[in-house]
């Protein structure tokens, strides 16, 4: 019964209602949710595409940490609820900018993996297994990853000097 | 032989370097002397040229001597090699002895006529300067250095004309001297180059045989050395410069522009006349000029009131018959007139010089008058010289004078009816000559006496006189001496014939036919020379009734046909013009262009700067357009 | 435009849950362990109050059935019938569905833990454990990241000043010290797996204790400590329990909450203690194993039930240990607590990585 | 084995609807968040597009995908953080100062 | 067989800037001192240099890699061309400083620095006989001008100096992609190579339309000249010496030593238009020259006018034209150089160029009158001075192609006269202008010692031109050698036999020339 199209369709499902609301709610509070049922969404679609590591990480990292640090600032700064802006010209402009870009960007890639999906993979299988993606990250991606986790560091240091609540004798 | 050559140039030149140097130490008479002292030694040596030269044969009368190579360039037929150096034959040596013999008197005489002005070194260092110009001009080897010397006594005059730094006239006279001077160099420089491009030589030694051969010369080409030549000998079209020149001492005038600079220009015509010959309609043109100029000039001399001018314009005049004779082909006679116009018009200079020394620079002939009383050695001078420039007969104007009429009443004679105009002209010019001649010396010296009264004029000092004296024989002698057609007693032109072309139509005249001429030239001059002194000699009442019956010619001569403030008008004003039309256009259109420029960007990056409005959306909107776009580019 | 509505090719070679376990198999399992659960609940509020009496020398509920053993019955009974307070100015969906997330996180855990081997009846082998997920110990870190959800929204929820920071506090600590819980857990992974990479899978890791007869709490001692503070800090116990405690902030982020909604918090606490000492016995003390009596192999009905018999003795001696803890040690004040998180708990972990390193390396496990 | 073209479609959406909320939204959170639903998007492709080849492979891009949004997170709320301190809003529009 | 004395003349300036630069505590008086005798020391040993080859190749040369990657060497060396040139720019050098006692007494020590880095740059630009090289001491000479009359000049000195920055920097841009171009097409940047390198037809169209561009802006040519007489105006009297007598004749020098001999198929083709532009700028800046009031100004646009005649000598093909119109190079240089060193002499004591100001000086000044009378007679080119010489070359060359040119440009030379004697009639004769003008000292000793080289280097040349020219001849030809075989291919292209273009350059045995 839960087959991988029933899951997939559900967990489809789950991701687009809570990014249209993401979108669309006016308290921040209640888009933030509705972006952690996207990302639960999501982890599940990392799920049917037998990614099952991604779909952890996934769900501790996104929604574990990310979201709780916009809960965090969103609480933090009680935000009321934003007036729902109208739709002007430039928001019509940039919803049909969208359309447009989604139009683009599914239209070609669908055709274009079909005809490539007959390709033979030119490596050998490699399930996404913890271990083959420890081995590729720590092969392959060696540079990357020492470059993310320089990244990393970076953000760490900026975000706490920019939101460090200046000292009495410092000017704000 | 080389040195004395070499010596004639380098005299002159180390005097006017050492004047010009040390010339501040040396006073009162020391630079004078210094100089006549120069110029007395080369006359002596180009006479001693001159006598070697007589003593050649006749075709190898000619003595070339180049010191160092100027310049060599090019190679084959394009090559151009020019050398330093000399070349004396009867032409040229000729030249150099009147130059060196008139222009020594002229040293004498500016001796004490320069004895109380204060910057006479200088003076001196120009004058030898001039001399050193004028030798080169003569003697040079190629065409290149007769232009150095063309373009340096072009330099001498300007220097002496302004030489009395104060008066503004002196100075723009000197200007524009040299810049009238240059016109006629550019037609010079121009006659070179194509003379070069065509023969491939512009040495007077090479180019003899190849003159000698050619037949057919562009008349163009020929007509760029005659521009080269109005220019310094003041005809016509460039005539103006001369005139204003007599703001210069009177010494520099006589002897620059009378006797020695002005005849450059025949001399150019005499060394280059088989091109002449050959180019067809040039020489017309140049007696047509020549013939214009003569009674043109003549007619403006006839109401000028400075003794100076009178005698300059005349200058312009006499120089309008010797191209005549160059333009009827008498190369020979033009030489004899030259010559003996030298003698008897730096004579009237020299002449006119005492008269002012004596009125302390009284130049106005309605403010003189009776001086014969007080001058009387000056007077005789200058009236000796006065018959010789009416063409009387025994002075020496008469006998060039009247060869050239003969001439052109020859050709006329021979069957082209245009030579007859000419001769008309030329005889209507020798009338006028002898009145303004007479009205001049009456005004001057005869009647009554208008002098102001506290100006009690005395006798010229002895260097003036003497030089006086000398010209005086030489006006008087120097005609017959050189040639008396009719009795064929032609010394000068044996002496100098055989370097000039040949003319193209050779005439000769019945010897009755001859003799009547003469007679009626001789005539004429008589006649107007009475009615000159008539008319001035009283109470002018003639005169003046001659001036009611034209009016608007009188005053158009006394006007001097206006011509100076024509080619104001003509030339200069709309030649301001284009400059300064020149100067608007290039500081509004070309640099506006360029800085038109710099606004442009200017104004480009204000537009581009509105694009960052600081809407963090509007930057979120173009990026995504931006990457809407690259997708679809990438997908078409 | 029909190349694009490709339909999916339904592939049965490849169904999502293995064949080996049908679905009523995996319901039936899941019913037991949540009875099991919500049975140890009551007891062990029960039993907490009892043990605190006991160890302040009082007597603590004997009132309620004999010596006080249906008391948890009667909280029961309160917790239901008492009036649901909502405090106005609410959003009320996230007020109710907090203490909601809190409930069902803690006691999702419970679905990763095995309580026995494999069970071998009628020809058909049943391994003791509800979803034994080859990402097992990641889904427990993963539902304990979402449980901090249940408190930040319920503190924000109930509109209260108080209950807003002691919903922050709590969700800060519990963050920080899941860094720590993490990394200790790390640790025991990397030695359970030796130099090639094993799998998250804990029946893996107990197979792997009993394999080599060494408890993982001797082999890593220092992880087993760090994992149990952090076991601590996670579940909001006494050193810990700064955000409800009642002097400061009057009851942290259920103070607004009142009768069922408190309930579920409540029981949401309670299942994480469960469920954390299940994933530490596991971890640390052999799960199920014992060195004689239990066998590695698929056992019968016998063997099974010792093996979940040694299982719950060792998560009740945890539970023990919890609440002995409880009523000892003094509560940590909120700086501090965060001091000895960062700057003693992590880098003692990192420490203890490192040695787990080293030793999988050279193979001393 | 759900066709790759699905999942491609699937996350043209989400990025539509993350560009959608970058774009048109006024609150600096909302336009995070949206930011955050892209990069997931993202991390679907990479994952749809590697099941059929070498899976390990998009699972590590994946990785390095969250890492980056992880950071970006961090500097992001620290920069509302310190925006708001300012400003006392969190309305993009309202910041306009750093204006040409 | 590297020879040295090249690098010397040109790094020991350089290293003297960078002395002085690094030597803040020197005193202004030794610092100027130590520079004179510098660059006394250097034009010393800049005239070994005149003993070129007969043959018109290069002398002392000096070959070393220098980028070794791209394959740009530093590679230096004299010809017959260059030689003069680099010895005139190391003779104005003392001349300028001597000059600048009058005039510069604050910032002296930088005054020396940049006139030292200038003096290196612009030999260097003489010397280089690579490309970049070339191209790197074009613009190295730039930037020590840009400041000598931005920092030391008038009035509106920073607009005249950013104005022909912007104009020269303009037009070398197109030199880079040019030479950039060359190095892609032919593979090497060397002189010697290229001058062998054929490239196609429209290749050198673009190619040369590139070089002249630069080039005719430095020149200047007329309609790129507005840049000039503002510089001049607001540049001090060295800073003008130097631009007006050096760095004018990059321009020409560049056009001779690259248009010509690399790109000629494209130098005949527009050799026509340039000449007609070389017309309008004689005449056009002759106008000019005679409608300002301002001296410097007036001398500006004179250099425009001399220097249309030395293109007009180069663009002629002619190889007496050409070899006239190296000569006016160092002619132009020379009489412009002692008429700027006078204007300066003048300025010091009016502090006003306004001609309108000035009359009578010949009474007080009388030095100073000989002296501008000289310089102006030299300038308007009187036969027996050196300009002279070089109008004459260069027009008679001209006339035997293009005769109505040369008439046109002989008229330059009537203009000239006209310009220069206003000049000097507003000067020195007539009444007196300047009130001052009784209180002003005639030149002094160091002010005639500035002026005698020049006026003896006029008169030398004047009197006996035969020793430069016999120099620079041969090194002409051996540039015009392919434009001239180009003209005589296009000129009569059956008879010609095929000429084979990579030929090394046959030279003419001097024996020949007999």
């Amino acid at each position: 019964m839960l087959s991988e199209t029933t899951a997939f369709l559900l967990f489809s499902a789950i991701a687009l209602v809570g990014a249209v609301n993401v979108v669309t709610r006016r308290n921040p509070v209640h888009a933030a949710l509705w972006l952690v049922g996207a990302f639960l969404g999501v982890a599940g679609l990392f799920l049917t595409l037998g990614a099952g590591l991604l779909g952890a990480i996934q769900v501790m990292v996104y929604a574990g940490a990310i979201m709780v640090l916009f809960l965090f600032v969103i609480l933090l700064l009680n935000l009321d609820t934003t007036p729902f802006e109208g739709l002007s010209i430039a928001r019509g402009a940039s919803l049909l900018a969208t359309a447009a870009t989604v139009a683009l960007i599914a239209f070609p890639f669908a055709r274009a993996r079909e005809l490539r999906a007959a390709a033979v993979p030119d490596e050998p299988e490699l399930p996404a297994t913890a271990g083959n993606i420890a081995s590729i990250l720590f092969h392959q991606y060696a540079l990357p990853f020492e470059v993310v986790s320089l990244l990393l560091l970076i953000a760490m240091v900026g975000a706490i000097h920019l939101a460090r609540r200046p000292r009495r004798d410092e000017p704000t | 032989m080389n040195l004395v050559a070499g010596l004639l140039l380098i005299l002159p030149l180390a005097m006017a370097a050492l004047l010009g140097l040390f010339g501040k130490r040396l006073h009162g008479k020391t630079p004078g002397l210094l100089a006549f002292g120069m110029a007395a030694t080369c006359f002596g040596l180009a006479v001693a040229a001159f006598l070697h030269l007589r003593g050649l044969p006749e075709e190898a009368r000619f003595v070339e001597a180049s010191f160092w190579r100027w310049l060599d360039l090019g190679s084959g037929d394009q090559r151009l090699a020019l050398d330093v150096g000399v070349w004396l034959d009867p032409l040229s040596v000729t030249w150099a002895l009147f130059v060196t013999g008139v222009g020594s008197l002229i040293f004498l005489y500016s001796i004490s006529y320069m004895e109380h002005e204060e910057g006479a070194w200088r003076y001196f260092s120009y004058l030898c300067l001039f001399l050193f110009s004028m030798l080169i001009l003569v003697l040079g080897e190629n065409l290149v250095l007769t232009f150095l010397g063309w373009e340096g006594v072009g330099l001498c005059s300007y220097l002496l004309i302004g030489f009395d730094y104060g008066k503004e006239v002196a100075a723009r006279a000197g200007r524009k001297a040299f810049v009238v001077n240059r016109i006629g160099d550019v037609g010079f420089l121009i006659g070179m180059f194509w003379t070069w491009k065509l023969y491939g030589t512009l040495g007077h030694g090479e180019m003899k045989p190849i003159m000698a051969a050619v037949t057919a010369v562009p008349p163009l080409l020929a007509l760029g050395y005659f521009v080269g030549a109005c220019g310094k000998s003041a005809q016509l079209p460039l005539f103006v410069w001369l005139p204003d020149a007599m703001a210069g001492p009177t010494p520099v005038s006589a002897l620059i522009h009378a006797a020695t600079m002005v005849t450059a220009g025949i001399y150019l015509v005499l060394r280059l006349s088989p091109l002449f010959v050959a180019a067809e309609w040039a020489l017309d043109v140049v007696a047509w000029t020549g013939a214009a100029t003569a009674l043109f000039a003549g007619l403006i001399a006839l109401r000028q009131r400075d003794i100076k001018r009178v005698l300059a314009y005349s200058t312009v005049s006499q120089l309008g018959y010797m191209f005549l004779a160059c333009g009827l082909g008498a190369f020979g006679a033009a030489a004899f007139h030259v010559i003996t116009h030298a003698f008897f018009k730096a004579l009237l200079f020299l002449g006119a010089g005492a008269v002012i020394h004596a009125l302390h620079g009284e130049q106005d002939l309605w403010k003189m008058g009776g001086l014969k009383h007080h001058l009387p050695k000056t007077a005789r001078a200058m009236t000796a010289g006065a018959f010789a420039l009416a063409g009387i007969f025994p002075f020496a104007g008469f006998f060039s004078k009247d060869e050239i009429l003969g001439v052109a009443f020859a050709q006329g004679y021979a069957g082209d009816p245009s030579r007859y105009v000419l001769w008309g002209m030329g005889v209507l010019t020798a009338a006028l000559t002898a009145f303004y001649t007479a009205r001049m010396m009456t005004l001057c010296f005869g009647g009554t006496s208008r002098v102001d009264p506290h100006l009690h004029p005395h006798e010229a000092p002895a260097p003036m006189a003497i030089a006086l004296q000398v010209l005086m024989v030489a006006s008087i002698v120097g005609g017959a001496a050189l040639g008396f057609e009719a009795l064929h007693w032609m010394p000068l032109h044996h002496w100098i014939d055989p370097v000039l072309a040949a003319p193209p139509h050779p005439t000769h005249l019945p010897p009755a036919l001859n003799w009547g001429l003469m007679a009626l030239a001789m005539m004429i001059a008589v006649l107007a020379w009475r009615i000159g002194a008539k008319w001035y000699g009283g109470d002018f009442a003639p005169a003046r009734q001659a001036e009611l019956t034209a009016p608007r010619f009188a005053k158009l001569l006394q006007g001097r046909f206006f011509v100076d403030e024509l080619y104001a008008l003509l030339i200069v004003r709309p030649l301001r013009f284009v400059a300064e039309l020149c100067l608007e256009f290039d500081r509004r259109v070309v640099d506006g262009l360029f800085r038109g420029a710099g606004s442009f960007s200017a104004l480009l990056s204000t537009t581009v700067r509105l694009a960052q409005n600081g809407v963090v959306h509007a930057y979120a909107f173009w990026m995504v357009v931006g990457a809407v776009l690259l997708l679809t580019l990438a997908l078409a | 435009m029909s190349a694009l509505l490709l339909l999916p090719t339904v592939d049965p070679a490849e169904p999502l849950l293995d064949a080996a376990s049908p679905l009523w198999l995996t319901l039936l399992k899941s019913v037991a362990v949540f009875g099991i659960t919500m049975t140890l609940v009551p007891l062990l509020v029960l039993a907490e109050r009892r043990v605190s009496a006991w160890m302040q020398y009082r007597v603590g509920p004997n009132r309620v059935g004999i010596g006080g053993s249906l008391q948890p019955m009667a909280d029961l009974v309160k917790m239901l019938f008492k009036e649901e307070l909502k405090p106005d100015g609410v959003p009320a969906f996230l007020f109710t569905a907090a203490p909601a997330i809190a409930a069902i996180t803690a006691l999702s855990m419970m679905a990763v833990v095995p309580f026995g081997g494999t069970l071998e009846i009628a020809g058909r082998s049943i391994p003791l454990v509800v979803a034994d997920v080859d990402i097992g110990v990641l889904a427990v870190l993963a539902l304990s990241s979402i449980g901090v959800y249940g408190i930040t929204l319920g503190g924000w929820a109930s509109n209260s000043k108080y209950s807003l920071l002691g919903g922050l506090r709590s969700s800060a600590q519990m963050i920080s010290y899941e860094l720590t819980l993490g990394i200790a857990l790390l640790s025991v992974l990397v030695a359970a797996s030796g130099p090639e990479f094993g799998s998250f899978k804990l029946s893996e890791l107990i197979a792997r204790q009993a394999e080599s007869g060494i408890w993982n709490c001797f082999k890593l001692p220092l992880g087993f400590v760090l994992f149990t503070i952090a076991a601590f800090a996670e579940t909001n116990r006494l050193p810990f329990d700064l955000p409800e405690a009642e002097p400061e902030l009057v009851g942290g982020y259920h103070t607004e909450y009142s009768s069922m909604r408190f309930g579920l918090f409540f029981l949401g606490e309670y299942a994480a203690m469960v469920a954390g000492s299940a994933v530490i016995v596991c971890l640390f003390l052999g799960g199920w194993h014992f060195p004689y009596l239990t066998k590695e192999v698929a056992v019968g009905w016998g063997g099974a039930l010792t093996q979940v018999a040694v299982f719950l003795a060792k998560v009740l001696a945890f539970l023990f240990f919890f609440i002995h803890v409880r009523w000892t040690l003094p509560r940590l004040r909120y700086d501090q607590l965060m001091n000895f998180g960062w700057k003693w708990m992590l880098p003692l972990s990192l420490l203890n990585l490192l040695f787990a390193g080293i030793g999988a390396a050279l193979g001393w496990f | 084995m759900v066709p790759q073209a699905w999942y491609l479609l699937l996350s043209a959406l989400l990025f539509g609807l993350g560009i959608a909320g970058f774009v048109a939204r006024r609150n600096t959170l909302v336009m995070f968040m949206s930011v955050e639903l892209m990069l997931n998007a993202a991390n679907v492709v990479f994952l749809a597009a590697a099941r059929d080849h070498v899976p390990a492979r998009g699972s590590a891009c994946a990785l390095f995908v969250i890492a980056v949004a992880a950071a970006e997170v961090a500097v992001g709320l620290a920069l509302v953080l310190a925006l708001f301190r300012l400003r006392k809003s969190v309305q993009a529009d309202e910041v306009r100062e750093l204006r040409a | 067989m590297n020879d040295l004395l090249l690098a010397g003349v040109i790094l020991g300036p350089l290293a003297a800037a960078l002395l002085l630069a690094l030597w803040p505590k020197l005193a202004p008086e030794p610092a100027r001192l130590l520079t004179l005798l510098i660059t006394v020391a250097t034009f010393v040993a800049s005239l070994p240099l005149l003993a070129t080859d007969a043959a018109g190749g290069m002398t002392r040369e000096l070959d070393v890699p220098w980028i070794a990657a791209l394959g740009i060497r530093f590679h230096l060396g004299v010809d017959g061309i260059s030689a003069p040139l680099v010895v005139l720019t190391t003779l104005l050098m003392p001349l300028v400083v001597l000059a600048s006692y009058g005039h510069v007494h604050d910032r002296v020590r930088q005054y020396c620095v940049l006139l030292l880095a200038m003096e290196a740059g612009m030999v260097g630009v003489f010397a280089a006989l690579d490309l970049v090289l070339f191209y790197v001491f074009f613009e190295m000479s730039l930037i020590p001008l840009y400041l000598l009359v931005g920092v030391y000049g008038g009035a509106r000195r920073t607009y005249a100096a950013l104005k022909f920055v912007l104009f020269t920097v303009a037009g070398s841009l197109l030199l880079l992609l040019g030479i950039l171009y060359v190095m892609h097409a032919t593979g090497s940047a060397d002189f010697a190579a290229l001058r062998r390198a054929t490239l196609s037809v429209r290749e050198q169209a673009w190619l040369f339309a590139a070089f002249a561009a630069a080039f005719c802006v430095k020149v200047p040519l007329v309609p790129f000249h507005t840049w000039l007489p503002d510089a001049h105006v607001e540049a001090p009297t060295g800073g003008s010496v130097i631009l007006a007598g050096v760095t004018l004749k990059m321009g020409t020098y560049g056009l001779l030593r690259f248009c010509l001999p690399l790109f000629p198929a494209a130098s005949i083709e527009h050799a026509p238009l340039l000449l007609a532009l070389a017309v309008v700028g004689i005449l056009y800046g002759a106008l000019l020259a005679w409608a300002q009031s301002d001296l410097k100004k007036i001398i500006a646009y004179s250099s425009v006018s001399h220097l249309g005649f030395v293109v007009l000598g180069l663009f002629s093909l002619q190889s007496s034209a050409a070899t006239g119109a190296t000569l006016q190079m160092i002619n132009h240089g020379l009489s412009t150089g002692a008429l700027f060193l006078l204007i300066g002499m003048i300025y010091e004591r009016a502090h006003t160029r306004q001609l309108a100001d000035f009359g009578g000086l010949a009474r007080t000044m009388p030095r100073f009158a000989v002296c501008l009378v000289f310089a102006t007679l030299s300038s308007i080119g009187l036969p027996g001075l050196n300009g002279f010489v070089g109008e004459f070359l260069i027009l008679i060359g001209t006339w035997r192609d293009h005769p109505l040119a040369a008439s046109l440009a002989s008229l330059g030379v009537l203009l000239g006269a006209i310009y220069m004697l206003g000049l000097v009639k507003g000067l020195l004769f007539g009444p007196v202008g300047h009130p001052k003008t009784a209180t002003w000292r005639d030149l002094t000793l160091r002010e005639m010692a500035t002026l005698a080289p020049l006026f003896a280097l006029m008169i030398a040349i004047g009197f006996a031109p035969q020793p430069l020219l016999s120099r620079i001849e041969p090194a002409v030809e051996r540039m015009l050698e392919r434009p001239r075989l180009a003209l005589e291919a296009s000129l009569a292209p059956t008879a010609m036999p095929s000429v084979d273009e990579g030929a090394p350059p046959h030279d003419r045995a001097p024996g020949e020339r007999r």
